[in-house]
């Protein structure tokens, strides 16, 4: 008895799971198709090159660029993130250019707007 | 005298158990370095069960070390928890969200729990006792650990070394299963690659709601899936990089450590040399194979029902054990059609059995910790 | 019967305040996705509140993990102070010690602490609340927990989301203050850079004075401005790398996602689903203005005073929010004239802002927390 | 009135003492900084002295920080224990395994715990005192503040501040011993290398046998000896680098900052300013130097027992205070021959004394503790 | 007496230690001994070549060498055990590898073993 | 009447700290002064460079003068500070070079002041 009841707790759960992703696939599919559709607007006439390149250069590509994408999403969201390091380094910087920019507007005068 | 009455207290106070136990001890430590078995956990429970078994060892008195460690981290189930929010972070739940149907092979992945809880008592084990022993059929370190640690803490170091060294033993335990149970005709079949997009969006949303959903079913669930799927919003938010390294690495390798010695500190020879230990030894590997076994038989079901091509050993990947299933279910298939992929669809069902591990660990503890 | 008793007692359990604090949390996780606000903290804040409301969660029972975290860290006061330990260690007082003046621009940008608290007495709360309200004012996470927390814990929730989501609206909060204050003939205002040298031994001797001097004053600001000074002399010491390193990445981590989820947990329906939130979200935003405001006129009034070379903006620096309210004041002078640096004496403010907050922090204890 | 009565809190509670142990903090934090006297020990212990003799510290009061600090891992003796699993992951006993007879130097480099602990119960302190003051001829920091802590633990302060500082002092204080007691024909002495093969299996043998042989000697020994093999038994496996990295790294820079710092706060005016902490000061010198001559003296003797090319100054590295003292003595060998190279037998006496150091701590435990 | 007691009770210890060590050189030269002459019989004609080496040269080949050795231990333990990063992009490239030539597998069609 | 206890205290305890900076400072300066001096009469005639270059090339220099100190820093104070890694592995080099010279003063006989 206990065995029916439990297995059929986990059965059950998991296939509520499985309806929540199918919902949620649905929705991916239909967002995807309006955008391919956009997409394929803008292309138009341009066929894919997929199918002319060898299967073992096709996935190295795959591999290569899921990669890319994965340091890219790296960065972006560092450098949006407050990441004291980074900032230190890019108020070095600045405060850097800061500097040679006033020192000069020191050695050369030049018209100032303060008082 | 005093000299040797010093010198000769520790070796006064060795009793055989002892003995055995730092035999014991020094197995776990063999299987860890020379077999390489889960070393990053057995080493430190052989290591501390000899520490733990060293007569009138400091370490386990009532402000020893280990017991420190055992209070901070394992009585109250902290360890396990955060062990999971580290798994979460490393889990890819793609494959799965591209074919969720995997998850029915998750669910009968399970199957060992019940077989053995039900086994166990038969043998005489008590309730609480049958369900923690059945726990191993999880094929999940941590969720074992929590389960188990929560029935019935006293049978929790055996149940965690045979958790631990069987899981090892999977692509030992499940190709002989494989091969009986799937005929070659259908350890030949190509699965074609489902082209189901799956975008941030969706793989941002699945752990909360997986969270929501299985919490709100089963509430003793909330803190396995909870924390595993904390792990991994957080891995795919991909806004919290520094959150995501944390609980990769400096929580999991510290808690790690530290939850190894504290189990080994509880393989005390009075509670470890009994029939018992041995008792559960068997029924381990009894879990393991009744786990593989149903999710085998399932996907033959599932292909039958389907009727397109689904390869039955997939559902050898639902018992969870991740990732290593998943990588025997591709090599089974390879050794009959060199050109069958199986891995990703393998993966899929290995995250699917993952969850379900969380999930029967939930229900067994909403059945049976009321009681 | 069991099957369905057991499967509906969560759901049984469900109320109108668990699915709202639920939204909440999940639109605190939308704010730390989407948004980026703040994420390393609004993430595990709003899984906190989410694994917090789901019903009957394990997680908040008496040893549940959520409750373990809050009182190893937050109770105590252990995990905001160890999170000063690595703002100290990641502050560069270089500026501000180049050019000390900068510390009344901190002084000033404290008013919103004390304006918040007056309206918030009026506004009906008691004088606890209202300093626990008022300290939002101190725009600077750690110490609005550390005092709110100390003051009234049950406002914790509520104050440490306002104090962190206004703190990523700085840059929309504070350059319409700034126009409509300071005329566009002030914003063209170039400050020449202070070649004040700055040797190692006053570097590291700063943060030694300021915490004796600071701790002798206000003892009750000692742990906030110990700690903070703590992590800068290690920094500047630069013999102690490896404790650095610890404080920046390892303690501030991995304390970072346990207080967050610390202080989801203390979210619940009953607490934080009244009026009383509603009024802080609304005090929150006036002690944010009220903050800039202050150090605005403030600045003026400094320029008027010594009548040299002060653009007025960098006022709005001295609110603290380190480093952003620097940033906005660079961005904002620049877009009068492109060639204007003022980021360096922004930073100089905006240090003396930090340094500022936690002696405010200590004031308020010392004048509220006896009472 | 409120305004100033609250301004001079601090200052109306101000005494000597505090003023005293402040600057008594100052000095530590200059030997670290400037001195580079072992900053990461003694730069926390400073700073913990300063924040915890602020009057009314809120840092050391009953829930202060430095009050949690020091119960969660001093007190009961978590952080250095600890300490010695991050260190032992760091040794290497290859130089003592090819050369095992070093392990008498290492004996011999216990004597100065000895004598000096006789010397502490002539001068009056009772015999618990006395043997913590012992210790610090364990030239060993944590083994220091492992027995001291467990034996006369209002010592702790002084006894881990002295044998730090003095560890930093080896390369002062060992030379003109050194010089004094080996002739300068002996100091010339070339010694072959010995090529004893250390397989794999003697490296990871080593540290279990190790800890089972002095265990079942001196049970209360468990703890130090155990963890420091531990350590040592990770690294050696080869298999667990994750948590070899978390032992040296996260858990040993965590540890060492709230060591230090719980250190420093148990050194208040009241317990630190006594006649005993001069005479703790006093004795320290003379456990280093007689440590030193016992080794060097044992090892003339020896090499007038083998009649082989034994060079006495090796004898120095006895002491422990590993790494350094092994390099003295390299040091002083080549001021006579520049192409004489000790350094590996120096290591080899060097982690001897290491490992003599944890058992001459048991020992002095198992003496002492009981009574 | 205590003094006495106590260095004696180290000094006891410390040699039972060496007692211990010296076990096991014991085996290890006997087996290296067994491996030796083995490796002698093959080797057999052939001079070792250190004699003429520079030993600063010696020195530094056999600090690369154990440094190398080092890496390679660490590289092969970490590949043997479970390690979720590398098994991730493993994964991944399997994965890529897989998908290609199945997508190949539906654009050039072939005989399938499935039903 | 809090706010102003308040407000005054904060500002009080503030300027406070200015005048410690202050006295800082002007130690600073003073010793600087000295210092400047002596750096004077040595460098003499020759005349600082600074005028002549770009800002932003300044900048850059500034920038990756910076950043080369802060990195000799970490250096420095790793080498002298009690670091085993860097132990070990300096000590893997020294015991190599006397493991060679050990082993050459055993293959090419020479004085050896031991018995
Ligand atoms: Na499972
Ligand atoms: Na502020
Ligand atoms: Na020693």
């Amino acid at each position: 008895m206990l065995m029916l009841y439990g297995m059929g707790l986990v059965f059950l759960i998991l296939a509520m799971l499985w309806g929540v992703i199918a919902i949620f696939q649905r929705i991916d599919r239909r967002m995807l198709a309006t955008e391919e559709e956009k997409a394929q607007r803008e292309t138009a006439a341009s066929s894919p090159p997929t199918a002319s390149i060898a299967p073992e250069l096709l996935a190295a590509i795959l591999v290569a660029l899921d990669r890319y994408r994965q340091e890219e999403a790296g960065k972006i969201s560092t450098q949006k993130r407050y990441s004291p390091r980074e900032i230190e380094q890019g108020q070095a910087r600045w405060v850097a250019v800061g500097r040679a920019y006033q020192l000069r507007s020191n050695i050369v005068p030049r018209r100032r707007n303060s008082r | 005298m005093n000299l040797f009455s010093t010198l000769f207290t520790g070796l006064d106070a060795l009793t055989w158990g002892n003995v055995l136990m730092i035999a014991v001890g020094g197995a776990l430590i063999y299987l860890a370095i020379v077999k390489e078995y889960e070393p990053v956990l057995l080493l430190p429970i052989g290591a501390g069960a000899i520490l733990a078994n060293l007569p009138l060892s400091p370490l386990v008195g009532e402000s020893g070390l280990l017991t420190i460690l055992y209070k901070a981290g394992v009585g109250n189930e902290l360890f396990p928890l955060l062990i999971f929010v580290g798994i979460g972070a490393m889990t890819d739940f793609g494959p799965l969200l591209e074919q969720p149907y995997m998850l029915l092979l998750g669910a009968a992945g399970q199957f060992g729990i019940f077989g053995t809880l039900f086994l166990a008592l038969l043998l005489g084990f008590d309730i609480n006792e049958a369900a923690s022993i059945g726990i191993i059929g999880a094929i999940d370190g941590p969720t074992s650990i929590y389960v188990s640690n929560m029935l019935a803490p006293h049978l929790l170091g055996p149940i965690a070394v045979v958790a631990y060294s069987y899981m090892s033993l999977v692509p030992i335990i499940q190709p002989p299963i494989m091969r009986a149970l799937i005929t070659k005709k259908e350890r030949r079949i190509h699965m074609p690659y489902s082209e189901n997009p799956v975008s941030r969006r969706t793989r941002i949303l699945f752990p909360i709601l997986v969270t929501i959903v299985v919490g709100l079913l089963v509430p003793m669930a909330i803190p396995l899936i909870g924390m595993l799927m904390l792990g991994n919003l957080m891995k795919e938010s991909g806004v919290v990089q520094r959150l995501v390294g944390a609980s990769e690495n400096e929580i999991a390798n510290v808690v790690t450590l530290f939850l190894g010695l504290a189990i080994g500190a509880t393989m005390q020879a009075s509670v470890f040399l009994k029939m018992d230990t041995l008792l559960i030894l068997i029924l381990g590997i009894f879990a393991f194979g009744l786990d593989t076994a149903a999710g085998l038989l399932f996907a033959k079901f599932l292909r039958w029902v389907v009727r397109g091509p689904l390869n039955p050993l997939i559902g050898a990947a639902g018992i969870s054990a991740f990732p290593m299933a998943a990588r025997v279910v591709q090599k089974v298939a390879q050794e009959e059609d060199f050109e069958n992929f199986l891995l990703m669809h393998a993966m899929g069902a290995n995250t699917a059995g993952q969850i379900a591990s969380v999930v029967a660990g939930g229900v067994v503890l909403a059945l049976f910790a009321a009681k």
